[in-house]
This record gives structure tokens, C-alpha cells and sequence, in this order.
């Protein structure tokens, strides 16, 4: 289940501008420092319906991150003059715990980054909540990263995915969270913290599953637009595992819920 | 609201449900079939997050907590240039009951908190003085953040309970001191000691007309006069607070030896789970 | 009226730890630093109707433990929304001013100890006041702490009770506050600055005073269960002294106003 | 609201009573009987807080503020590497008056204590040199803390009254060098030196139709058509601030040498008090 | 159009001691370090209808100090407990933008100078905008300082009035700003950085031109009575200059605009 | 509200108003007469702010900001010892749109910002080993804040523009070391080093139906159902960023190679500009 390199002993080296000269050295051979395939998902863990009070909730690992994620509503909106009058609103609050990253503790309250991938990831999801059925109401999405080792923002989508679904809040689609990223040349999915740190390039990407579209795109980092492109292809196929995890969670637990109340 | 504390109504419950409920208890029934001074199931998982220096997952009954150290440095207060310092914070993230609001700690997160704080502190729990690098200059820090993730009643316990298993479980980095700087480590790791012996834990105590429950639910912490919480260390006691209500001097005489009675079951729990480090993040 | 240590001269003490060892020392033979008995209380002195704006207001000193308290309402609250339905609420707010405190200015913007004591404050009065007589008001406590040497709370506590009988607010009972310490295995009353801070433990009360109830109970430190209620038993007796200046305070007042009536 | 500043009116009087409170005192006639240019009753007890390093009660009437200072070690400004500092804070507490709600300074509290702030910097009532410890390093702060305990209007000249004498009253802790630290030795003090012949205080006028009046109660301040306070130091002009309304080129000739006059009989008041420290604590 | 000193060369300057005493000189001369009289204002520029947003907008320098002033309203209040039944209220804003000082980065957060600035601004407005004319609304002046050479918040009131004729805000009067200073016993008008930091006194005034009426009035530093008056009577001569620019820029934008309705 | 993302609704459009804009672009015609794939109007205006070590105003069309780049001295992160840092603020004051309240960035101006940043970040405009004065001590820090001053649409790209151009114009005041402190001499100065091949400027594209425009308008970015903007520096992608809605994977594939076409022209505009640099502020 861990996702801790096994190419090379991370403890030996002393400097990250070794780790970077390593890191490019295995990718011109095509290899990670965790061993995996450019293409290869870390392991995933998925589980839904993990907390009692919410109307929906998840848990999503993408090797050594954990996201939890949390659905209240449809709901009354407070204060009231924030709702809308033909649909429902989403309110999304991505947060970091302040010990889910290595090294020092990360303040509680909110950082600038935070607040931005939270409306990222609100507007990663709004295109597929079917918010027009919910006039004023609000539909809360509460996620928190309980270890942060890359790609969280996608985890943390995935884990939104799921839990919305576990409160049965109707949708189009379903939104699933890849990142993709670069070293030197070459393009892999799925960034842990080291590839995230001192690779050359970080895409994260949501996709709606069945109709194919984006609804979260970032980059950073230098890429050529061939290189976009092959990233955003990467994408799309590693969405198709996590998409079949997803559905057979969702899926196990309408069963489980079926067979109790039979 | 600026600082001011404001009575509130925990969860509007009609009338007659609130009344019924009440007689339930007061004939020593409880809805999930406990005994009066029974806790509820407890499972406590440590040093499964491994972003964090130490760590533990708790759950009581349905309330889930997790808590996790994150060992720094800091400068001594100048009153104890020999000792380190620990700060423990509490966090109600609105994932946790559809009446959390996102916002800064309330009063609530804060009183629990620092009457974990208190209990953990005053037990001997932790040797301040082993948290010493330079003395006067450089000392070691333990923030223990404890995340609510589920809210089912009786978080004082849950939380103290976390806080004080993830401090058992954690390691500190060695401290590398270079010129006037110091800098820690954080691959080369020895466990903090700790006095297993004064274990630090809450005991959270509801009354009901005159029934006394241990460990309630959040339906019966809505339900009930009054609450009070026990810090208990050994065979002393390191913390009180009282929240709701109005107790008699006849209440306190049953809760204070009731608490020390209760403690060392709880305890025997903590210890065991101390001893089987969990791997596995399970929430 | 001063309550300057008279046993010992503090300006020659060189050290916490030197001060401690004499308290400590003191104790054994049963004395204080200040040469008061363990169960006896410094100087009380008690005002009521001191600010002319406030509905109700009083001055209480433990001491040089100095704490005004002011009240306002019952009146309308704001925001709405926090109004209920069924009684009035109360509103405490416990503040210390920046000067004092001995050494440092403290900063006047609440700190997570005055949040805290707000609300054990608040919890101490709610059980006397008759909230279901004044629906959809608020009942405003604010309480500033002048000087502060040791007890500040109970102080507060007594001075709140004081206010509120001012502003003719009903009551079931009168609330009053007392300190109770521990130092070696002498149990004291009324902490000063010295005992709270070098001393083995620290027990804050509040009982009503007719109905023997205790509405406000916090310890910190290390006590045998026997010790607490040791503790307590100290603290109803010396709530019976404090019980009865403050009825006299409250009986004057009243003589006052039916003279000045007439 | 962040930083914008909102008209306010300052209390809701009826029309009527308004009109009629207008025409009194355009007869000259205030409520409390006193002359356009009398002050109200003044009582000030310095040096009763014994927690700090200077204080001043002031009553004016009705109104009571309390000033207490505090010294502390700080660094100097760049550009005045050898004097010390003065910060002024006044707040507001909700016990002072029934519109007051519990927050951090608002923008009326900001002006009076920047006021009063300018009209102490500017009077040379301290010496700031003589705040210095180390050059560049290590300098004296001044925090004087004004609280408003009732508020009847002009809580400029009561404010500056507490904080003036309160000054008057402090005593500084001696500053003990170590290494290249400095701590303050509270034992033992050495008064703060200040220029009593330029003792600074202000004087506050409000103006109802074309009647000046001095001291305005709260009454008289809901219902003025403009306001002006005058920091006046000896004989000179140290502050002007004026807030509500206009004020015609005449007024300011009648008001400016108005003060100076008035200057000099409070100024005697704020010396007498000074004479006579108080040691109880007397609200 | 720069208001760079002429008569001394300031980088030749090595302590403020000496800018100070070299200024004190030339005052005894009746001089200024940027060669101006006394009584002369340095250049001003007036522009309105800069921002197509606003309502109304205006920018004025004196010298180098820029200020812009954008005036949105009457408008509906929001929140609506803020309104008043008989008149509209006014909200004002002064900032400085963080790089409109020379030396160090001004934080964009309002320090307690800008707070105070925005509030006697405000004052110094409301006599003249005709505000009964337009219950439960708002009018909204917000000034942005992008260039501070001294005397921007009069520099601010003489933006805000055009931006409110500009935003045909009815007005009894316009409102101008100027600032008079001390040097020594020479008194001066429209202080630039240098008279303001090393000076001996400074006088912000706001008059109503055709009124006479002085609704900003502050001062600090050292002045004998006999000073400030003749610093007020300065600024009403310094005013005619400013109204008359003033008045030109207002009525060209008015032919200017008859012109393109015709 | 704490850290919450929330839906808004940009601007109450009429049902059919917002209809009747859609089907006119969707047929390929802007109400301004442009071409999909034509900007507006720039202006671009470098150095006339006096008071910044560099600045630059740009008018995009109605859309007017301006950016001031101070310099300053700081602390170098601890993994880039020897490297200086930027940082990029964006501000909306209330002067800029009718919708804007006064208060802190919230999270679209944050969001404009921290794009700008990386933007500019990953291109190589900047050696920030050049900005090194003593390794691991003083760096030079480069604050860039940028100012809405009238919103017309696409903010990304103006504000990219203007936060590059103040760069470029840029001089660093030469750092005076004196024992353990540095200061600044900000008489004497050097121009801040950029590599102007790489200028990172981004590209907005906002998509309505399936029409794909560049350079919205407010009235566009109001309706349209996508946006996207595309950080270009040379020939490389350095930034994306779509915010509201979903693309294809054509629309991806069609917009890359089309936003590092227009970069081109885009630049040329903007080198033009930086080689004039304007004395008088012209907003």
C-alpha cells in the first residue's frame, strides 16, 4: 500500500539538487523514482459513507494522500441574499490539516493557495451538479487533506465526486482528478511530492467521465504545446481506472444498501 | 461576534421529544443501551498519518477525531528558559455537523482545547525540561492540531484522548545546532518521553435531572442541565471545567471518585493501543 | 486596604524558584505570604451604580484585584437571527484591560484565555438570571478588569451579580465567585497573583448562594480527589462573607433610592 | 465595513426634542446651568492603578475614562535612531454607553487617540531623547491606554486630560543591559521627565447655530452642527481637528484664542491633581 | 510639470539634519527648496471622466502628488441597516496604493492614518453634497493616492468634488483642499514631502469657495495663534487658483458634452 | 465567509438580453467590431510612476490597471538560498466596477494574482540568483502590485501585462551592507536584468457555444460558458487556467497553438512600449 520510492533510498540523499539530477536521469530511461511506469496511477484507496453526520462523505488515496471530503444539502443558504433564485449554489472549502505536510506544521487558517484551488475545484465541479433542481439552496462541498503527498487538488475532487454521489445529490457526470506532469521529457500522471517539487511541469486535470470534457485545467512549468497536448491524453486514460474504482464503490454501496434495507 | 459569549440553543428540538428523551435517561436508559458510567465503543488508531511527527485517530461511538503533532522550534518562555513548549489547538472543520460554519476556532473549539491543554500539562505527562536544546535560546515545540471529523457528542474526551496517544506515539528530530541557528533533522528521530504512568485523560460527565451519565452522546449533550469534565493523571486530579448548568456539592463528591474510578479503565484502552502502531490510515 | 505581602519583603526575593521554596515553606506551618489565614479572603470592597449610562453597573475588588461590570438590557438583539424565541440571552464579555496586569502591557485584543473565561463567566450567571421572562431580548455583562492580582474571574463573577441586581434584572438567587488554591497540602481561598502563579493548583468557584448550587467549577494542577472537596467546602464558607457584602451593597442601594423617591 | 468611513447619526432624536434643545442653547441656556465656557466638574486621581506604570482617572461630569501606561523596550525608528516612542490607543468598551457594541477601535476611537497622540508629540511635554537606551538598538516605548468607563460626551479633553497626566504620573523601570539584550528591571523606577510648563491638552468647542459652547455634554454633541477640538501646549497650537460641520473664518478667529485662554485654568486643575497622587482605586 | 526641487540638488543631501537646516535657511529668506513663494502652488493638473465605470471620476495632481477620486451613486445601501430615512448617507475611501511612497512598500492593508483620512474627508464633504435630496441611498467616493508628494488628503477632496460634479452629484458649493505649513515663522501653502516630514507645522483645510465655509481643519506641530489665522487666510487665496481650475475642467466637460448630444 | 468558494452569478443579465448577446457571437460578431482573435486597443504606459522602482499602466480597451513594482529586502527561502523572491498582489478597489465592495483580495483577485505570478515564475523573464546580495541572508524581494482601476474584462490579460512591464522597467537600489544589516541607497541604482525573449504574458480566451474568442469583454466574459487563460513565454506554456466551464479536448487543441500565435504579436506591442518610457501619469 505505500507509495514510499523504491528505486532509490530517498534517506542517502543529501541535497534536492541531487534528487533532481536523479530524478532526470531516471526519466531519460523512462523510470520513476517510485518505480512506477510514466503512466501508472499510484495505488488508489476509495471509500464513501465513512462519516455519520454528513449527507455525504469519502475518503480518496492517491498513494501516500489521503482527502476526505464532505457533502451537506441541499440546504437553506445563510446569509440569505447569497442565494439564487433558478438554481442552487455550491459552496467548496479545500483545506490542508496543518499536519499533513512533511517538515514544518502549515498554519490552520486559510493560505492564498488554499482559496484558490478551492474555487478551482468548485468550478471543476458546478458543470456536472444538477443545480437548476435545487433553486436557493446551497450544496456544501468540505474537504480536508489529512497527508499531502502531490496531486491533492485531484484526490480531492475524486473524494468531492464520491462524496456527492454518497448524498445522492443528482448529476451529469462524474468528475474525476488526475495530475499530470513533466520531467525533462518525459510525461507522467499522477505527481507524488518529489516529482511535484523538482520535476519541470505540473498539470492538473478533472474530467467528466462520460462526456469527455475538461472542467479543471492549470499548468505551471515549461511545456512545448505538443507536450500539453500528450498530457492532456495521459489524462484522459488514467481517468478511466479511477473512474472504474469509482463506480464500483458508488456501485457496492447502493448493493450494501439495498441488501439492508431488504 | 467580537469576543462576547452568547447563550445559545444547541439544537432546537421540539418540545415533547426533548422531554421524553430527558425521562428516558433520568430512568437510566440511554438510546444506544449503555450503562449510566459505560463508554462507548473506542478505537484508537496511532502514528497512521505519516506526514505528521506523531498522530492518532480516534473514535468514540460515532464522534471521530484525529490528531496530529508537528514538532518545531521556538524560543523558551523567559520565565522557563529550560522548557519547551506545547501548544494544542482544536479545530471544528464544518465537515464534522451540518451546524459548523468554516471559520476561526469558537469558544467551544478554544475551551476544549485549552482544557485539554490544562489536563495534559498539570499531569507530568510530558518532562518540559527534555524539550530543551539551548537553554534560554532554543527549545522544542509540540503543536498537537486535533480535527474534529465527526461530531457525536463528548468531544472533550475524544480529543484528550487523541492528543494525548499522538504525543505517545511521537518522535522528535534531532536538533541540529549550527552557528546561532538551529535546524532539525527530520531523518534522524528519538522517540519524546513520556510518563506512560500519569497518562493524561479526560472523563466528561452530563446530568439529567438527577441521573449522571458518563461519555454522552451529542442527543443527550442537548438534552442535559448540566456537564462536567475531569483531568485525570495517575491518581490525581489535573483539570475540571464545568460547562452548562448548575451542579450540587453532592454531584461533585459522586463525579470526583467516579472519575478516578473510570480513568484507569480508559486508561488500560489508551495503553493497549499504544502498543499496536497502525499503519493504515482508517478513518 | 493594600494587600502587599506583610510576611515577607517581595522586593528582596531574587527568583520564581526562591519565592516558591518560601511559600511552600510558609504553608507548611500553615501561613501565607501575605500573612492572611488559608481559609481567610484579602479586603472586599463593593459599589453599585458607578456608571450612569450602564442599566446596572458595579465595582468589586479582591484585594488589588480590581473588576468593573456593567449591564445592559434586557434589549434588542443584533443580528436578529441569535434572538430566541423562548427567553432572552445573555451576552458576557470578560476583558482585562492592557495595564493590568504587573511586567508587560498585554494587548487589548482578546486572547484565547479572556474568550474562554467569557463563557465559563457566562455559564456561572445563566442559571439565576430568569431569561424565560424576557423573550427575543439579550441581557449584556461586560466585565473590565482594572487591575489583576490573582481571582480575576470570581471577582468578575461577584461584580456581574452586582450589576445585574443594579439593573433591576430578577434573579432566582446571587452568584458569587471565590478562589481556592492549593499550595503543598495547604488549601487556601482567594488567590493572589503570587499563589496563583507558584502554587501546586487553582480551583475557581461560583455558587449560588441560597440554593448551594455550583454554577461555576474549573481546576487546574494536581489535587487528590479529597483535596477538591476540601476545596469546595473552603469555598462555601468564605461565599457566606462575600454573600453578605454584597447583600448589604444591594440593601444601601435600595434604602438610597426608596430615600431619594421619597 | 473595511475601511470605508459611513455618515452616522449619532443618535436618533425626535425632531421636536431636537429643535427645542437647539433653541435653548442658542439662549445661551445649557441643561446643567453652566456658562458657554465653563468646563464641567473635573476630578482626577493619578498613579491609583498600581499594575501600571502611570494612570489617571478623569471624570469630566459624567464622562470617565481611565489612562494607564505602560513601559516597554522596543527598537527605534530609522530615522530617529535616539528617541524613544509614544503610542496612543483609546478604546471604547461597551460598558461605556448603550450604542457601543464589543470591537476593536472604530474610526471616532482612531481619530481621538491620533489627536491626542499629535497633541502630547508635538507640546515637547517628553523628552523623547531621554527615552533612548542604546542608540539604533534599544529605546523606551511609551503604550498609553486610554478605556472610555462612560461616555457623556467630550471624550477628546477627557482623553487627553488621562493620558497627559497619566504620563505625569510614570515612572520608568531601569533598563538593564545583558549581552545584547535589554530587560526591564520593574523594581526599580525612576520618574519619566516631563515638561509640565507645556503640558499638552486639548480644547473642544461645539458650535449649535451661532452659539459656540466649550465641553459639550453627549446631548450637546447629538444635536451641534460642528465640533472642533484645539491642542493647545503653553501658549502654542499643537493639534487641530475639527470633525462635524463648517465653520466660518470668524469662528476659527473667536475659537483659537479661546482655547489658549482655557488652556490655562485646566491646565491648573491637571497640576494640582498631579500633586496629589491617590493610592485607591476610585471609579 | 515636475515639482523636483530647482533650488537645491536633495541627492547631494546627506542627513535629514541637513535638509532640515538648509530648509530652515532659505525660509528666513522667504524661500523653498523647490524655489516656489511662499504662496505659490505648485502645478496642478485636473482631469474627469477618466474611469467608465464610475459615475463619476476625476484626477488631480499638486506637483507630484496624484490622487484619484471615483464616485458611484445614489445607490441602494448595502447593508440595508446602514441607510437613513431622511437623506442619503456618504461612504468614503482613501488608500494609498503600496507603491505611491518613495522608500519601503506601503502595505495595502488601511493603516489607522487612512482610516482616520477617509473619516474627515468624509466630513469634509458632507456639508455641501445635497444628501436629503436622495433618501436610503449611498453616494460613494473612493480615492486612490497614486503618487504621494505631501498633501494628498487635500489633494483627495479637491478629486472628490469633481468626481462628484462629474458624477452630477447635486452640491451646494465645491469643496477644495489645500495645505498650509510652517517653516520657521515663514508660513507656506501646499506643502510637498520634504516641508511636511521636516517642517514645523502643517494645516490641511477644505473650504467651500463661494460659502466661505471651512469644513477640513486640522493642524499639528508648533503655531502661535496669530500663525494658524494667517495660515487660514492663505488658504482661502491658495483656494481661488484651485476653484478656478477647478471650474474650467467642470465646465469644458460640460461643453464637451453638450457638443456630442448636439 | 472564511475560505469558502462559492457560486455567484457575474451580473443579473435579462434572460433575453444574455440570449440575444450569445447568438450575436456565436455568429462570430463582437459588439466592438473585432475579429474573434483581435485584441483591444493597448496602451501601454512605462515608468510614469515616480514613487515605484518600476510601473506600468495599461489600458486594454476600457480596462485600466496599473502595477508598481517596489523593491525590498527580505530573507531568502531556505531550499533557494541564493535566489531573490517575487511577489505579485492584485488589488480591486471599489473605484474599479460598481460591483466591487471595499476589502481584502478575495478569491478572484487572488486567483488573477497567483497566475500572474506563476506566469511570470516559470518563464526565465527573471534571473532570480541576480536578486542574491549575501546568500542565505539578503535577498532583494520584488513586490509587484497590481491595481484594477476601471474593469472591463479580461483582467488576467492586463494585469499580466502591466506586472511584466513594470518589471522590465525596473531599476534595483543598490544594497549597502554594514555589519549584519543591509539597507538600501535607493539614489543609486541599476536596472533589474530580464530576459526579454522570454516575456511571459498570458492569452484569455473565453468560449461562447462554440465560438472561441480572445480578449473578452466584461459583457462577454458575463455570458460566455468557458474561459480560459494560457501563459506563454517564448514558445513554451508556462501557465493554464481555465476558470468557469468545461472544454473539449478540441478546445484545448485549438486554443495552445492559437495563444502562442497571438503571444507574438502580443509581445511585439509590448517591447514597443518598453522602449518608450512615459514621464506623465496618463490614466
Amino acid at each position: 500500500m505505500s507509495s514510499q520510492p523504491t528505486l532509490i533510498d530517498l534517506s542517502k540523499i543529501t541535497s534536492p539538487a541531487e534528487l533532481r539530477r536523479i530524478m532526470h536521469d531516471l526519466a531519460r530511461e523512462g523510470k520513476r523514482i517510485d518505480g512506477r511506469a510514466p503512466d501508472q496511477m499510484r495505488p488508489i484507496r476509495m471509500e464513501v459513507g465513512i462519516l455519520s453526520n454528513a449527507d455525504g462523505s469519502a475518503l480518496v488515496t492517491y498513494g501516500d494522500t489521503v482527502a476526505i471530503a464532505a457533502v451537506y444539502g441541499p440546504r437553506e443558504v445563510h446569509p440569505r441574499h447569497l442565494a439564487l433564485p433558478d438554481r442552487a449554489i455550491l459552496r467548496v472549502r479545500y483545506h490542508m490539516t496543518p499536519f499533513s505536510t512533511p517538515d514544518e506544521r502549515k498554519r490552520p487558517e486559510p493560505t492564498r493557495r488554499e482559496i484558490e484551488i478551492s474555487k478551482v475545484i468548485r468550478q471543476a465541479l458546478e458543470p456536472v451538479v444538477l443545480l437548476e433542481q435545487f433553486p436557493r439552496t446551497t450544496i456544501d462541498v468540505f474537504i480536508e487533506i489529512l497527508q499531502a503527498d502531490g496531486s491533492t487538488r485531484v484526490a480531492s475532487i475524486t473524494a468531492a465526486s464520491l462524496a456527492l454521489a454518497d448524498a445522492g445529490i443528482p448529476m451529469k457526470d462524474l468528475v474525476l482528478g488526475v495530475s499530470v506532469g513533466k520531467i525533462g521529457d518525459l510525461i507522467i500522471v499522477d505527481l507524488n511530492r518529489y516529482e511535484d517539487a523538482y520535476g519541470d511541469g505540473d498539470m492538473p486535470i478533472a474530467i467528466m467521465y462520460n462526456k469527455g470534457l475538461v472542467t479543471l485545467l492549470q499548468a505551471d512549468g515549461q511545456w512545448s504545446p505538443e507536450e500539453i497536448m500528450r498530457g492532456v491524453e495521459l489524462a484522459y486514460k488514467a481517468a478511466e481506472s479511477i473512474y472504474r474504482a469509482a463506480r464500483d464503490v458508488i456501485k457496492s454501496k447502493y448493493v450494501e444498501a439495498a441488501k439492508t434495507t431488504q | 461576534m467580537y469576543s462576547v459569549s452568547i447563550t445559545t440553543q444547541p439544537e432546537i428540538l421540539p418540545q415533547l421529544r426533548r422531554e421524553s428523551l430527558r425521562r428516558i435517561i433520568e430512568q437510566g436508559v440511554r438510546s444506544d443501551g449503555r450503562g449510566k458510567f459505560d463508554y462507548r465503543k473506542i478505537a484508537i488508531h496511532v502514528g497512521s498519518v505519516r506526514t505528521a511527527d506523531g498522530s492518532a485517530i480516534v473514535h468514540l461511538g460515532n464522534t471521530k477525531v484525529i490528531a496530529g503533532v508537528k514538532v518545531g522550534i521556538g524560543v523558551p518562555f523567559p520565565d522557563t528558559p529550560d522548557e519547551g513548549a506545547l501548544i494544542v489547538n482544536l479545530e471544528m472543520p464544518p465537515i464534522a455537523a451540518p451546524t459548523i460554519e468554516p471559520g476561526p476556532p469558537d469558544e467551544n473549539a478554544i475551551e476544549i482545547a485549552r482544557v485539554v491543554d490544562r489536563t495534559i500539562r498539570h499531569s507530568g505527562f510530558i518532562d518540559f525540561k527534555s524539550l530543551c536544546i539551548v537553554p534560554g535560546k532554543h527549545v522544542y515545540m509540540l503543536w498537537v492540531d486535533v480535527y474534529v471529523l465527526n461530531h457525536d457528542g463528548n468531544l472533550y474526551d475524544a480529543a484528550c484522548i487523541a492528543a494525548t496517544a499522538a504525543l505517545a506515539s511521537t518522535t522528535l528530530p534531532r536538533a541540529v545546532i549550527e552557528q546561532d541557528q538551529v535546524r532539525l533533522a527530520r531523518e534522524e528521530r528519538a522517540p519524546l518521553k513520556v510518563n506512560v504512568d500519569a497518562l493524561p485523560l479526560t472523563i466528561t460527565f452530563a446530568k439529567v435531572g438527577n441521573t449522571i451519565l458518563v461519555d454522552p452522546t451529542l442527543e443527550e449533550e442537548n438534552v442535559c442541565d448540566s456537564k462536567i469534565t475531569v483531568g485525570v493523571a495517575k491518581d490525581k486530579i489535573v483539570a475540571i471545567q464545568k460547562t452548562d448548568g448548575a451542579l450540587t456539592r453532592d454531584n461533585i463528591g459522586q463525579m470526583i471518585p467516579k472519575a478516578v474510578e473510570l480513568y484507569r479503565s480508559l486508561r488500560e484502552i489508551v495503553i493497549n493501543a499504544l502498543q499496536s502502531p497502525h499503519r493504515e490510515l482508517i478513518i
